[in-house]
């Protein structure tokens, strides 16, 4: 898929018109195939605007106030990170009538290694779920599947598993790109941060990561669009999905098969409850 | 800066490491989740000693660790009594394979700043007591630079001793310190040919496409004296502007420096950590009472680009960025260091 | 720096018995913070108390540990010792080595005693991130509103005003008066119903504290405990009351006829009409779904005759608020359609009535002058049955539970049948006689011996028409056998059930209700008055089937509560309640969808310091806070915080084990 | 994901790390976190009737069990739990109307994650304990100390590891 052309059309349109004081898209890198976010103020520079399926970043992140201030935003959206703007709009993180949403229907976009990203494979919502101008032609919701490796590492003995994640807390260098690369960790204050760290586990050892990493998760559990921007932000590359994903399957599974960020006033599973929640995992 | 050359073949550097890895505590790149991690090894194929530079972590953690106890504490009625840490004491020797001649010269920056006023003895016990075996790059990977900036990667001495290449598939082992040609005299018990002037020469034939492999070039000194006037150029938010904060850059960085200081409690007894902070958190700069003198992105980048190629070049003259390419790499968005202070330094 | 007093107490033997008491204060001693720490025999005795008060002032303590008892056991005792030595009553913590470890590990003293130290020593680390709180005093507004204007509503609405608190009653229908209205005469004592009613009637619309508002209804509740306003929508009534004088001859003259429905539609009403003759206030009102001026824009009769000229078709529903501070439920009961009862015929058979209607009948200023008569054929009845549980403890058809004055009623309709019709003969199939309450007993016996009906155990099975009869066959259980019984006419106690829209109210008033639509009340034994949401209360059959006595004298409990409620000025509140720390909110809402109270709400405040730019942030409302902390749990960036219970504190606890 | 209990002559195997052990007579300790309105009560009335339960249980009382944020389950068993036990009011009994449902599913996603990445199930488990139920807690806490025990100490990611 390439929608360069159109998104440059808007984005000169928006600019035209006076919408908007920031349009964040996709720029190619010099220097690689890949592509990285671009946020333009001046429209000279829109010509360098593109989108392919390398177009991996999740832009909703640029809509934090540290980026684009509050202005106004133009913003190209894939089906998963409209997901998490929506859920940034009923959480009261971004006015609707300040940002005007590019939505494409996206038809998957390609990991470091060429081929189809997985959570693009495991895909339920390829179609953004709320725009302004929608790009491409809507495919529909599709199944959820639980994701490869959770199933893989379900069946393995409880050590082993134990020993693999122990792994990968000891990795984890704490440099908090996993929280700053996600859009919904937009927090004014976050609880990971220094200055509540005598509640937390401040120190850099695999319990700190582990304690970090898991109560993150946990307030991403119900939340979670897996656009995985915290796994393309890993310097250590560590497999954050697998926590994510977990959550989101128990999640599906028992209550109503929630998903993320699906339909608008939809807050994680965690903001609800129904009677017939699963009651038999307590004595 | 010695001559002291030994020409082997692959073979024979293999056979090498593994007397090392044989004798001593040897560290080396060990590949985890793809990216290439300095562990402990036993064997030699657990490690790869050439790993790519572009996914090889800093080796920065041995010598200044991700985290570290600095004291133990214990509270009764009597009061606080502090002791010592049961953190390693680093007697023994040891010694490091397959660092990057960058990675290297991080080291000589750090050791500056740590030989400074406050004397870090753990971090000197660990420089004391380590021997950094290098390698050196054929060619460039696409971020790096570090020829560009004010060392001489062709003759570093950053490193005790260095794997070279020459011409034809040879491979010769030099000895740059005093310390690196004993090490070799005494632990190289194969009978190789000891190098000459003209393997020098080879070697330089080896290597005269290196300097071509490189995509980003600057000039390092008009950089430098530019930056000194620049401080207030308004290019600082452009280039900062899809920068999402998130501080891989320094957490990676062979040469970033700072830390935080945590204490962990239980019961009555508690230890003090001390892990790595970066600049670019929002909170570096805030202070008591609630003023934050570096808000904003584009201040936290000044000061970092700044700090890099200025103050600490001022300071101790060095420059604090070796050139690695290392945050370009693992930034999410591919900003480059390299990129700020040149499109700074251009207006 | 904290300085911290342990005070342990042996409680006789209690304790003492199986804890080493002195080696636990040793252990207390050790910890850096304390700097006192004592054992005595009972310390929640005066000198117990004492020896605290001394240590308080003499080490000049931060915080104070008491190792006793359960804090539900003596919290209030300590935290009051503590004010009286000038500290704060929230500095205290009690370690429950007691409940949680002297009675429950008697047979191992040694881990009994470690058990108690690591308590202590939680509480000690808890106490050191206590704060100082203070009782927060909300401001009350002293009116109440009374939902519902039957006998419940009256007697609450009556009790209050008389304590000169100003009651605003709100009434569905034109008149107050409700069931009891309905009613001839009242079990056990058989007194007439109206006799007794409506004189309250009147007190009500002559109460200078009463504020009555018929023909309306609550619409909207805001606020909290103290601090409620209220939207009461008034019904267009098409009739001006502040001139009309009740002279009635509108209604004469209307040609509209409707069914009665005060007179359960035995007979008709117009379409200007009052309920009944007694209602309060006596004014007419226009039906506005029959009046042919209001649906075809011609007659306007009523309009012709009145003298006053206080007809008005113009008029239009009229919103108005109220500020109260609290309420009182008392939307009453309905009775329960008895249509699934095919086999029974009804809907079939003309001469099968309910109760109610029988009650209509027999009613001196009934539709039928008193005397009960067949809807067939208009003639007297001779042999009634009376079938009671219909609809109640019947699972299959109706509602499990016991509507609990039918048996009383069927037994007074066999009684008052006997009166109006000497000849007759009452019938009456029953499942059980639940006749507990003063003279009830007593009354269906009279039932029984003076007017010999004859009570038949067992359930009807068929009722057929037989010429003009209907045959009623049944069994009788005693006997074993099935009976038949002739009857004129059959009367069936239907089941009291809850007004339909009890449900809809209860949500907006935001208190819970059962699943069958009666109001929840706060506990079933110890507040069975309250409701879960502070200030609202609950009277009569809107909480649960109920007879009158019993409706009144819950809703003298409802006064009482009321009058409790507004006896200071302000509320004294515990203030063990959530606070927001603006720095830290990221105004995401979370909290405001998880509270139980709508206790949260939103403010705009400035982005920076002085800057022109708003954000939005959470803001608790600290008179509904109940502090339960379930905001705290879902806030992501721990701008919340529960005092009495903070994550310092908890954490304190969990990391001093 | 059940996982069987290793057994070893005479020593407690870690179901975590085979590799620790403990001696036959280790006492695990546990941390409860009861609700004030129903649990705490009836932990009380187990005091009162003297119903005797094992002594490896530290109770701190909240106000509802909806109060429990899952990271207080991760930093007890970071630190000195070897167990954790979490008590709230039945459904529907909730003081507090409806804490106890949302903690329900806080409960249920932490178990499971905890699970996922290599806690044994029964390490951290949950409770509806009415304020009339004293025998029940005595049972409960017997059941958990119990199961706990045969999953000897627990001992990654402890912080007294420093």
């Amino acid at each position: 898929m390439d929608y360069s052309k159109q998104i440059q059309e808007i984005a000169s349109k928006l600019f035209a018109e006076n919408k908007i004081d920031y349009f964040v898209g996709y720029k190619q890198n010099s220097f690689d195939d890949s592509q990285v976010p671009f946020l333009i103020t001046d429209p000279a520079e829109i010509p360098k605007l593109v989108f392919t399926d390398k177009s991996v970043f999740n832009l909703a992140n640029y809509l934090k106030p540290d980026h684009t201030k509050r202005k106004r935003v133009g913003l190209v959206v894939k089906g998963c990170d409209s997901r998490a703007l929506n859920l940034m709009l009923t959480e009261s993180q971004v006015k609707r009538e300040n940002v005007y949403i590019i939505g494409i229907c996206c038809e998957g976009v390609l990991n470091d290694k060429g081929e189809k990203a997985q959570n693009c494979v495991e895909c339920v919502m390829p179609d953004p779920v709320v725009y302004d101008e929608r790009i491409g032609t809507p495919t529909g919701k599709r199944e959820y599947t639980v994701n490869a490796d959770i199933r893989e590492l379900a069946t393995k003995a409880l050590e082993e598993r134990a020993d693999y994640f122990e792994s990968i807390f000891a990795n984890c260098i704490r440099c908090n790109a996993c929280r700053h690369s996600c859009p919904l960790c937009y927090c004014a204050k976050c609880c990971l941060d220094q200055e509540t760290s005598t509640l937390y586990h401040g120190a850099n050892t695999s319990s700190g990561a582990m304690h970090a990493l898991m109560t993150w998760s946990l307030h991403l559990a119900g939340r979670c669009v897996d656009c995985r921007n915290c796994e393309k932000a890993c310097p250590s590359h560590l497999p954050l999905h697998l926590l994510h994903k977990q959550n989101e399957s128990v999640i599906y599974e028992n209550f109503q098969q929630h998903l993320a960020g699906m339909e608008k006033d939809n807050r994680g599973a965690f903001y609800k409850y129904s009677l017939s929640d699963p009651d038999d995992f307590i004595l | 800066m010695s001559v002291f050359l030994v020409e082997t073949d692959k073979a024979g550097l293999q056979k090498f490491y593994e007397e090392i890895i044989g004798k001593f505590e040897t560290y080396a790149p060990v590949e985890k989740f793809g990216k290439f991690d300095y562990k402990k090894v036993s064997k030699l194929d657990e490690c790869d000693p050439d790993s790519p530079i572009g996914m090889t972590m800093s080796v920065k953690p041995l010598f200044f660790p991700k985290t570290a106890k600095v004291m133990k504490f214990k509270e009764d009625n009597t009061g606080t009594t502090v002791s010592e840490t049961d953190e390693d004491p680093l007697t023994g020797q040891r010694v490091i394979l397959g660092v990057k001649h960058c990675d290297a010269r991080g080291l000589q920056v750090l050791d500056q700043v740590y030989k400074w006023d406050y004397i870090d003895t753990d971090y000197q016990k660990r420089r004391k007591n380590t021997l950094i075996i290098s390698t050196r790059c054929d060619k460039a990977d696409t971020q790096c630079f570090c020829t560009s900036l004010d060392y001489d990667v062709e003759n570093s001495d950053a490193h005790d001793v260095r794997i070279v290449n020459g011409l034809n598939g040879k491979i010769y082992i030099q000895a740059v310190t005093q310390k690196g040609e004993g090490f070799v005299k005494e632990n190289l018990s194969q009978q190789s040919a000891v190098g000459s002037q003209q393997s020098l020469e080879e070697i330089k034939k080896h290597y005269q496409s290196f300097e071509a492999s490189f995509r980003l070039k600057m000039d390092y000194k008009e950089v430098n004296e530019k930056l000194q006037k620049l401080f207030d150029s308004p290019e600082y938010e452009t280039v900062s502007s899809n920068c999402i904060g998130c501080n891989t850059c320094a957490f990676i960085c062979p040469t970033c420096h700072c830390f935080k200081i945590t204490d962990e409690k239980i019961k009555d007894t508690g230890v003090r950590y001390k892990s790595y902070d970066s600049c670019n958190n929002g909170y570096f700069t805030l202070m008591a009472g609630g003023h934050n003198p570096r808000p904003v992105k584009y201040r936290r980048w000044r000061q970092r680009a700044l700090h890099k190629f200025v103050y600490y070049k001022e300071r101790f003259g060095m420059n604090l960025c070796v050139g690695c390419g290392h945050c370009a790499i693992s930034c999410p968005v591919n900003i480059s260091i390299f990129d700020v202070v040149n499109q700074v330094a251009k207006v | 720096m904290a300085r911290v007093g342990v005070f342990v107490c042996f409680c006789g033997a209690n304790i003492a018995g199986v804890v080493d008491v002195p080696a636990v204060v040793q252990e207390a001693k050790k910890i850096k913070e304390v700097k006192i720490a004592i054992e005595y025999k009972y310390m929640c005795s005066d000198p117990g108390q004492q020896m605290i008060r001394d240590a308080i002032v003499q080490n000049r303590l931060t915080s104070v540990v008491v190792a006793a008892c359960s804090p539900r056991m003596h919290e209030k005792t300590f935290r009051k010792a503590l004010s009286d030595a000038g500290m704060n009553p929230y500095l205290l913590e009690i370690a429950n080595i007691r409940e949680h470890s002297s009675w429950v590990h008697q047979k191992d003293k040694k881990a009994a005693t470690e058990k108690a130290s690591d308590l202590i020593r939680m509480a000690i680390a808890k106490s050191i991130a206590n704060e100082q709180l203070h009782e927060i005093s909300v401001p009350v507004t002293k009116r109440a509103l009374v939902i519902g204007g039957g006998i419940a509503g009256i007697q609450a609405a009556l009790d209050i005003a008389d304590a000169r608190i100003p009651v605003t009653l709100v009434e569905k229908s034109p008149s107050i008066g409700g069931r009891m209205a309905q009613l001839d005469e009242t079990f056990p004592t058989l007194d007439c119903s109206q006799c007794i009613l409506t004189p309250k009637m009147v007190d009500v619309a002559a109460h200078p504290y009463i504020e009555l508002i018929p023909y309306s209804e609550v619409i909207e509740l805001n606020g909290y405990v103290g601090n409620y306003k209220a939207k009461i929508k008034k019904k267009a009534s098409y009739v001006d009351f502040s001139t009309c004088t009740g002279c009635g001859t509108c209604t004469q003259k209307c040609p509209v006829k409707v069914p009665n429905e005060f007179n359960m539609n035995i007979d008709k009403r117009k379409a200007i009409y009052t309920p009944f003759p007694q209602a309060v206030p006596n004014k007419p009102v226009i039906d506005a779904e029959h009046c042919t001026m209001l649906l075809k824009g011609k007659c306007g009769i009523c309009a012709k005759f009145c003298e006053k000229g206080s007809i008005n078709f113009k008029m239009v529903d009229e919103v108005i608020e109220r500020e109260i501070g609290a309420v009182v439920i008392a939307t009453g009961y309905d009775l329960w359609d008895p249509k699934p009862y095919e086999e029974y015929g009804v809907g079939r058979y003309k001469d099968i009535i309910t109760s109610l209607e029988f009650e209509r009948m027999v009613s001196a200023s009934g539709p039928t002058n008193g005397v009960p008569v067949r809807p067939s054929d208009g003639k007297v009845p001779k042999n009634v049955v009376f079938i009671k549980c219909i609809g109640s403890r019947d699972e299959a058809k109706g509602i499990e539970y016991c509507s609990k004055i039918c048996c009383m009623y069927t037994a007074k309709h066999a009684i008052l049948l006997h009166h109006k019709v000497h000849d007759s003969h009452a019938y009456i199939f029953y499942m059980d006689i639940r006749a507990a309450g003063k003279g009830y007993e007593e009354f269906v016996k009279r039932a029984q011996v003076e007017t010999a009906a004859t009570y038949l155990r067992g359930r009807v099975s068929k009722i057929y028409k037989k010429g003009d009869k209907l045959m009623v066959r049944g069994e009788d259980a005693q006997i074993g056998q099935v009976v038949e019984v002739e009857a004129d006419l059959v009367v069936l106690a239907t089941a009291v059930i809850a007004p339909k829209d009890n449900p809809a109210l209860a949500r907006l008033l935001g208190v819970s209700y059962d699943k069958y639509g009666y109001m929840s009340e706060a506990h079933p034994k110890l507040r069975p008055v309250e409701t879960a949401k502070a200030g609202i209360f609950l009277a009569g059959c809107t909480q649960a089937p109920k007879d009158i006595p019993d409706t009144v004298a819950q809703a003298s409990a409802c006064a009482a509560k009321v009058c409790g409620l507004f006896a200071g000025d302000t509320m004294k509140k515990d203030p063990m309640i959530s606070t927001i720390n603006n720095e830290f909110c990221s105004g995401c809402q979370n909290c405001v969808t998880v509270c139980p109270y709508q206790a949260i709400v939103t403010e705009e405040i400035p982005l920076g310091y002085g800057s022109k730019e708003l954000r939005t942030v959470a803001k608790i409302n600290e008179g509904v806070c109940q502090g339960c902390g379930s905001c705290v749990a879902v806030c992501r960036s721990m701008a919340i915080s529960l005092a009495g219970f903070t994550d310092p504190q908890i954490i304190n606890e969990i990391v001093a084990i | 994901m059940e996982t069987e209990i290793k057994e070893a002559q005479g020593k407690i195997v870690s179901a975590e790390n085979p590799g620790i052990t403990a001696p036959a007579d280790w006492q695990p300790v546990i941390i409860g976190i009861l609700c004030n309105w129903c649990s705490y009560a009836g932990s009380d009335l187990t005091g009162t009737s003297r119903i005797q339960y094992p002594p490896n249980i530290r109770i701190i009382r909240v106000p509802c069990s909806s109060r429990v944020d899952p990271w207080f389950i991760i930093k007890s068993l970071q630190t000195a739990a070897d167990g954790v036990l979490i008590s709230g009011c039945h459904p529907g009994d909730c003081h507090y109307i409806s804490g106890n449902y949302y903690a329900r599913r806080r409960f249920l996603v932490t178990k499971k994650l905890l699970n996922f990445i290599g806690y044994h199930e029964n390490r951290v488990q949950f409770s509806w304990v009415s304020a009339a139920e004293g025998p029940k807690f005595a049972k409960v806490v017997a059941k958990v100390t119990e199961d706990i025990k045969k999953l000897g100490p627990l001992h990654r990611y402890k912080k007294e590891n420093f």
